[in-house]
């Protein structure tokens, strides 16, 4: 089963979502599409994150033999994934933050397109 | 890690620089002829007969603005949960203050009238 | 520290973070339970400025006598004289905040507690990332203080530019925060921990192919600090941004997002950079990067704001200037072949974050003062001498000492940085700093004529806010401040002096205070 | 907190301790010394932030009320000084400002003030004139809008004045320096609705950054060569490099360089040839700010200088000798111009000029004791003459209307005896001591200033003694004529503005009259020695301070009995002639016209030409205001910009602005724009950190 999730494979599907997040949010300007690919920007890191913390589970976990050491090097490499958790909840946070600051921005210009807001300038 | 990963995580990179580079070379030097039709979910240039979708009400954009806000931050109680006989009375006071803020947000929400489908 | 606190539960608690969070949930209460909203005003604030207090006092609790620099929190928040001294810095800006918009509150159209809630937060979040030591904790704090930002640059729900404003902050913000978290990632792949004393030394002991992933993930950690401080090239949503939202909210970003940020950016330099790498001497690691970025902040910034007639706007631009000064202090410390010399240089930008937090806060609140409902920017300062004299002079102060002069705090500030600067041997970068910095007193002293000699605008009212005693209050502390700091400025440098020992120098490994958690982790 | 205070009182504390070795004075006199400009600042606070809610007689009282109590404080160090400190000079509480690392040497800069016996007549003269004129402004001032605005740049400046002349060290010395100059530059201003006035203020201050800049090299070169800039370190170390000759002449040029740098600053303050042309124009400001700064105080602070640092000023070569020469040919051009100036107050600003080159030509003799006598007398009486002038303008605007220019012109005054009898008594006293004659002030000090340059070895000596007696001719000529055309004769102006005039409220004749019997008795606490054997107090309790140069060292060493009595009398003469001469031809009627009409048909050049000051102001405008403007447009466009557009014109933007514009046009406000910059220097960024 190992074969199927290879780093490398797991590395470019990391990176397509993340190049595909950075093009969305440079070359679009629905507000809605750019919040979407901030999202797939974030679950890229996410999935390396995943992937890094197996990687060091895999290398780090060998060779423990008594309950206690066992239980630190199982925290300490899974620190990515934590991180990953983490994430998780501050993207959502960050979702909701956008949406409501989307509508406030429809609700002032009745549009969502960010190049039209441009009264800030010079 | 082999050094095969390494260079992969480099073609990651490289791969954000490629994307962001075109992007930004095609925008900035291409012509630039946007407008509602480009921008428009088909830009093939066939007209649109009508719109394809409903709008949704902005009340429902709020009600899951908050849904998922409450449904991720379970997400950070799980674990306390599943350990919390290691924590201790510490642990209980550092869970009680985050819940206290969870509470606190959702009063504000009802209070404010986010939950209010009038 | 907290012996009662520690009995209790076994461990440390940062308590200032704790008082803050308290401190915005009773805010939010009193404004949900309170029947009129004037009537809530006072209680909310003076809630607020008892969080921020308590906050200030706990933090006094572990800041003298002996003191060791100890993590908390898993390994995860560090406790020294470094981060408390930022801690200190954060809550003067939170404060002066609370000060400030105690008044400006009626034109934003929203409850006291809502506005004070956020600003509290967005506090913690500071004051944890001032002292966070470890990937995850720094990813957390800086998060937790923008997205409360966002929302308070946008708070100002009737106004169009004020939702622009948030807007744009938030794009570019989550853009950063995508770098930030990606270069973090890099980090941890390379080097299997999260720590930011381990990174290092783990670095050094790595092969090229592993630095240079390592390298690029560092590279876009600093790029997501130096967004935060508002370094060319990530600088443009700066003006937007300040121009846009409430003047109250532009004070606090000036101050303490500027603190936090700084020293977070400090702390990773100091600590995460490699001294050595691949056996060799690698000391001005990333020097090329923070001096292209130090000296373009400092050119742009200044430039650019000689042609703004928007005192707002210009401050904004000169916010950027300030960045690179500061950005400045970290080619030196990097410069240094010693870490006494780094010290010095991390002495100097805390001691300049400290002069520029009452000079640009003070001269914001002033704004915050002028600001009518039609001109929310509160840029007519013209012939404010005559309406008020008060004010003007102590906006002169402000200026005086943004500008560098004598006899105010900028003057040694600004001292302490060039000449720590050109003894780390960066001539060049301190000629172009003090090049600049002769531009920006050009347009600093413009505003001081436009105070004292110009006539008022015909139809400018006698300002409304006269009796707005909180602004008073933040104005007058904010000038006596930048005055002391420039009269007799030894006891606080030496206090910046003994914050920046600690980092600077050699790492001894910081103990973890967590006994009492049964099987406690200890990193790997 | 509480921990943060204490390290900050302790730190005061132990500064304070390391310098109460110097002097065991009780915290009496150096609570007392503290306070001296402390209090004028607390005043200006007050002024500044709450002077609006007063009502203009507070606020003018508590002005006054605050200068006064320094005056006092002034005294009682005065007197513990005098009477208990057996020379021993006493320091204040002293404040270690910054410390730092300066030419690679360790650089301690303090706040501290120190009171020794130039300190004395300085403070005395700062706190007691100005108090007079405090008190005199209140009555001036009295129907002007921007009241407490005045009292507080008036306090200000006191305030500034008094770090000047009180501070231990050159930092502070400078910074007061700087003090005095926008207190100058904001009173100048002060009717900033006029731009006539505002251009006075405004080439007040770029004079003086010419002079500024000197000051700073002096300063810069002293601290590079002695390491510190404590005035009694510096003397010290300069008394005991005076006697190591092979250093001495190996580092010459260090101190010709600093002491000439140290003094093109001096010219710059204290109005000398070639930068006095700001003082004239200063006269735009209200009169009694002319009588306090631009009279008594300010531009004398030059003076100062140089005798607070006489024992640098001993090292160098021909620095004295210059100065010497520079002072005479001022004192002489100036009171030239003054002869036929048609302004009540140019007349004073130009004998102003004068009177400052006599005191730079006893400074440049190595007389610094005169020096610092006629610094005291001037301030008098000038001061005296001013307020008079004031008090005249004051009461003739109430015919013409305020801030007319024909209320200060002398050729509509004439026979305000009868109106304003007190103005025109004091002011004859005034003049009479301006003039030099005997029993009156001026007398005493001009007249050792004549002497010592008669006296002197140097090679400039007698020249410099033929321009002084020269100037002293003109001085009491021109005197005359001003008192003359004011208070003598018949009324020249519209019978209106006769009806309105009047004698001035008590506030201000009574400084008046204080001022006058201080130029009658001021100069008796130096009579010279062939008046009145032992009696030279002043120079007695002065002679210690100074540094004399060598070449002034044998003057009191021969006898001099007969060239003393010679002297005195030839000056007396014509001191008495000229004024006589003046105030008979000038107090007949019609006495202008006729003088008009026969400089027409003879002397038309010389009184057309003293009539436009010797075309100065047009000289350095086609000089050097033009060629630097035209080169300025041509090569510097960047710093013209910044320096003559941005900050003093504000506006018509060029270059600098323009490419500022075209950056601006970066800022496009559309955020994807700033995302694309954002991912394009992130990228430059990251390869620049992989490279190098």
């Amino acid at each position: 089963m190992e074969e199927l999730f290879t780093p490398t494979k797991v590395l470019i599907l990391s990176g397509a979502l993340m190049s595909i997040g950075v093009y969305g949010v440079l070359a679009r300007r629905n507000l809605i599409v750019m919040l979407m690919s901030l999202e797939m920007m974030l679950v890229a890191v996410n999935v390396v994150l995943v992937l890094f913390s197996r990687m060091h589970a895999s290398e780090g976990m060998a060779g423990h033999v008594s309950q206690h050491t066992y239980e630190a090097a199982f925290l300490g490499a899974h620190t990515g994934q934590i991180f990953t958790l983490m994430i998780m909840t501050v993207a959502a946070g960050e979702v909701g933050v956008g949406l409501a600051i989307l509508v406030a921005l429809y609700r002032s210009r009745n549009s969502i397109d960010v190049d039209q807001a441009r009264e800030l300038r010079l | 890690m082999t050094d095969r990963v390494l260079n992969l995580v480099i073609f990651a990179g490289v791969l954000c620089v490629v994307a962001g580079g075109a992007a930004a070379v095609g925008s900035l030097f291409g012509p630039a002829r946007r407008g509602k039709t480009k921008e428009s979910p088909y830009e093939c240039g066939s007209p649109i007969l009508n719109e394809t979708r409903k709008k949704f009400d902005v009340r429902f954009f709020m009600l899951a603005m908050i849904f998922i806000l409450f449904d991720i931050e379970t997400v950070l109680l799980i674990p306390y949960a599943v350990q919390y006989e290691r924590f201790g009375v510490a642990g209980l006071v550092i869970a009680g203050i985050f819940f206290l803020g969870l509470v606190e947000s959702l009063i504000y929400a009802w209070k404010k009238g986010a939950l209010d489908w009038k | 520290m907290y012996p009662l606190l520690e009995t209790l539960f076994g461990f440390d608690v940062f308590m200032p973070v704790v008082w803050l969070f308290l401190a915005a949930v009773v805010c939010v209460s009193i404004e949900l339970g309170a029947k009129d909203r004037a009537g809530a005003k006072l209680p909310i604030f003076y809630a607020a400025l008892g969080g921020v207090l308590l906050a200030f006092v706990s933090l006094f609790n572990t800041w003298g006598g002996a003191f060791e620099p100890h993590l908390i929190l898993n390994g995860g928040v560090m406790i020294d004289r470094f981060g408390l001294f930022l801690c200190a810095g954060v809550l003067i800006g939170t404060a002066l905040c609370c000060f400030t918009s105690l008044g400006a509150i009626d034109r934003l159209r929203i409850g006291l507690g809502d506005f004070l809630g956020l600003v509290l937060v967005a506090a913690s979040g500071m004051l944890l990332l001032v002292t966070s030591y470890d990937l995850i904790m720094i990813f957390l704090s800086v998060e937790l203080m923008s997205l409360a930002i966002y929302v308070l640059a946008g708070i100002n729900r009737s106004s169009g530019r004020s939702a622009e404003a948030a807007m744009k902050y938030f794009v570019m913000g989550a853009f950063a925060s995508g770098f930030l978290v990606l270069g973090m990632a890099l980090i941890y792949g390379v080097t299997q921990t999260i720590s930011l004393a381990e990174i290092g030394d783990a670095l050094a002991a790595k092969d090229n192919a592993y630095r240079n992933v390592a390298m690029l993930g560092i590279g876009m950690v600093v790029i997501g600090f130096a967004f935060k401080v508002g370094a060319v090239p990530f600088h443009q949503w700066v003006p937007d941004v300040y121009t846009g939202a409430p003047t109250p909210v532009t004070g606090f970003m000036a101050v303490a997002v500027k603190f936090a940020a700084f020293g977070a950016l400090g702390r990773f330099v100091v600590e995460a950079f490699p001294d050595t790498l691949g056996g060799e001497k690698f000391s001005p690691f990333g020097m090329g990067m923070f001096w292209a970025i130090a000296a373009l902040s400092m050119v742009i910034g200044n430039w650019l704001a000689v042609t703004q007639e928007n005192v707002k706007r210009m401050l904004a631009y000169s916010s950027i200037a300030h960045s690179g000064y500061l950005l400045m202090g970290i080619v030196a410390m990097q410069a240094y072949p010693d870490s006494l010399g780094s010290s010095d240089a991390m002495s100097a930008i805390l001691f300049y974050l400290l002069v520029y937090a009452f000079g640009t806060g003070g001269a914001f609140a002033l704004l915050t003062w002028t600001a009518t409902d039609s001109n929310e920017d509160g840029g007519d300062l013209r012939g404010l001498a005559k309406r008020s004299p008060g004010m003007a002079l102590a906006m002169s102060i402000f200026m005086l000492s943004l500008a560098g002069i004598p006899l105010t705090g900028g003057f040694i500030g600004k001292y302490m940085l060039f000449s720590s600067a050109i003894e780390a041997g960066e001539i060049w970068l301190a000629v172009i700093g003090i090049l600049a910095s002769i531009v920006g007193a050009f347009y600093y002293l413009r505003v001081i004529v436009l105070m004292y000699m110009k006539d008022p605008t015909p139809g400018e009212a006698e300002a409304k806010n006269a009796d707005d005693w909180g602004v008073r209050f933040a104005l007058l502390t904010a000038s006596i401040a930048t005055v002391v700091l420039g009269l007799m400025p030894n006891p606080f440098v030496a206090r910046a002096e003994n914050a920046s020992v600690t980092i600077s120098a050699p790492q001894q490994p910081a103990p973890v205070l967590n006994a009492a958690i049964p099987a406690a982790p200890s990193r790997s | 907190m509480g921990e943060l205070l204490t390290s900050f009182l302790l730190s005061a504390a132990d500064t304070a301790e390391k310098s109460g070795n110097v002097c065991e004075c009780p915290h009496m006199a150096k609570l007392a010394l503290t306070l001296v400009p402390l209090l004028p600042l607390l005043g200006f606070v007050i002024n500044a932030f709450w002077g609006k809610k007063l009502t203009p007689k507070a606020s003018g009282t508590l002005a006054s009320l605050s200068i006064g109590a320094a005056f006092v404080c002034a005294l009682i160090v005065t007197g513990h000084y005098v009477w208990y400190a057996n020379g021993v000079a006493v320091e204040s509480y002293n404040v270690s400002w910054f410390t730092s690392q300066l030419f690679g040497k360790e650089f301690d800069v303090n706040l501290g003030l120190r009171f020794d016996h130039l300190s004395v007549v300085m403070a005395l003269v700062i706190t007691g004139v100005g108090t007079l004129i405090h008190i005199y402004s209140v009555g001036y001032m009295a129907h002007d809008k921007g009241y407490w605005r005045y009292f507080a740049y008036l306090n200000l400046f006191c305030f500034a004045m008094l770090c000047l002349a009180l501070g231990d060290n050159l930092v502070l010395l400078f910074l007061g320096w700087e003090g005095v100059g926008l207190c100058s530059y904001l009173l100048i201003g002060f009717w900033y609705e006029d731009e006539e006035k505002a251009k006075a203020g405004k080439k007040a201050f770029v004079v003086n950054r010419i002079g500024d800049l000197g000051f700073l090299v002096g300063m810069m070169l002293l601290a590079w060569h002695f390491g510190t800039l404590d005035t009694a370190e510096l003397t010290k170390s300069a008394g005991e490099l005076a006697k190591n000759t092979a250093e001495l002449t190996q580092n010459q040029w260090v101190f010709n360089a600093a002491c000439i740098s140290l003094f093109v600053g001096a010219v710059g303050k204290s109005a000398q040839i070639p930068l006095y042309v700001w003082l004239p124009d200063a006269m735009a400001g209200p009169t009694p700010v002319s009588a306090l700064i631009h009279a008594a105080t300010m531009v004398t602070a030059g003076v100062y200088m140089v005798c607070r640092l006489s024992a640098v000023y001993a090292l160098s070569t021909w620095v004295l000798p210059a100065i010497a020469v520079v002072g005479a040919a001022t004192a002489i051009f100036a009171a030239s111009i003054g002869l036929v100036q048609r302004d009540i107050k140019k007349v004073l600003a130009y004998s102003t000029v004068s009177q400052l080159g006599y005191m730079f030509m006893a400074v440049g003799l190595g007389a610094y004791t005169f020096a610092v006598f006629h610094l005291m007398t001037h301030a008098f009486f000038k001061a005296l003459l001013f307020l008079g002038s004031g008090s005249v303008i004051h009461s003739l605007e109430h015919g013409y209307g305020h801030g007319n220019p024909d209320s200060q012109d002398l050729r509509l005054m004439g026979g305000l005896k009868e109106k304003m009898p007190v103005t025109c008594w004091t002011m004859v006293i005034g003049g009479l001591a301006l003039s030099g004659v005997p029993i009156f002030a001026g007398f005493f000090s001009k007249d050792e200033i004549i002497l010592s340059a008669w006296l002197s070895e140097l090679g400039v000596g007698k020249p410099v003694w033929i321009l002084g007696i020269g100037a002293a001719a003109m001085t009491a000529f021109y005197t005359a004529r001003l008192i003359a055309l004011t208070f003598f004769g018949k009324f020249r102006g519209p019978h209106h503005v006769w009806e309105h005039a009047h004698e001035s409220p008590r506030t201000m004749t009574v400084p008046l009259v204080i001022l006058a019997i201080m130029s009658v008795v001021g100069g008796l606490v130096n009579i010279p020695h062939n008046l009145a054997h032992g009696a030279d107090n002043f120079a007695q309790f002065l002679s210690g301070t100074f540094t004399t140069p060598s070449f002034a060292q044998s003057h009191g060493e021969h006898d001099h009995t007969s060239a003393e009595w010679g002297n005195m009398l030839f000056s007396v003469v014509i001191a008495i002639g000229m004024f006589y001469a003046g105030f008979k031809y000038y107090s007949r009627d019609g006495a202008l016209s006729r003088a008009d009409a026969k400089a027409s048909a003879g002397l038309k050049p010389v009184f057309t030409t003293l009539l436009n000051k010797y075309y100065v102001d047009e000289l350095y405008e086609k000089v050097i205001v033009r060629p630097i403007r035209i080169g300025a447009q041509l090569f510097f466009v960047f710093i013209d910009m910044l320096l003559i557009d941005l900050v003093f014109v504000n506006g018509s933007a060029f270059v600098m602005g323009a490419l500022s514009h075209l950056m601006r046009r970066v800022q496009t406000g559309v955020v994807s724009f700033y995302l694309y910059t954002f991912s394009i220097g992130a990228v430059i960024l990251l390869l620049v950190l992989l490279l190098w």
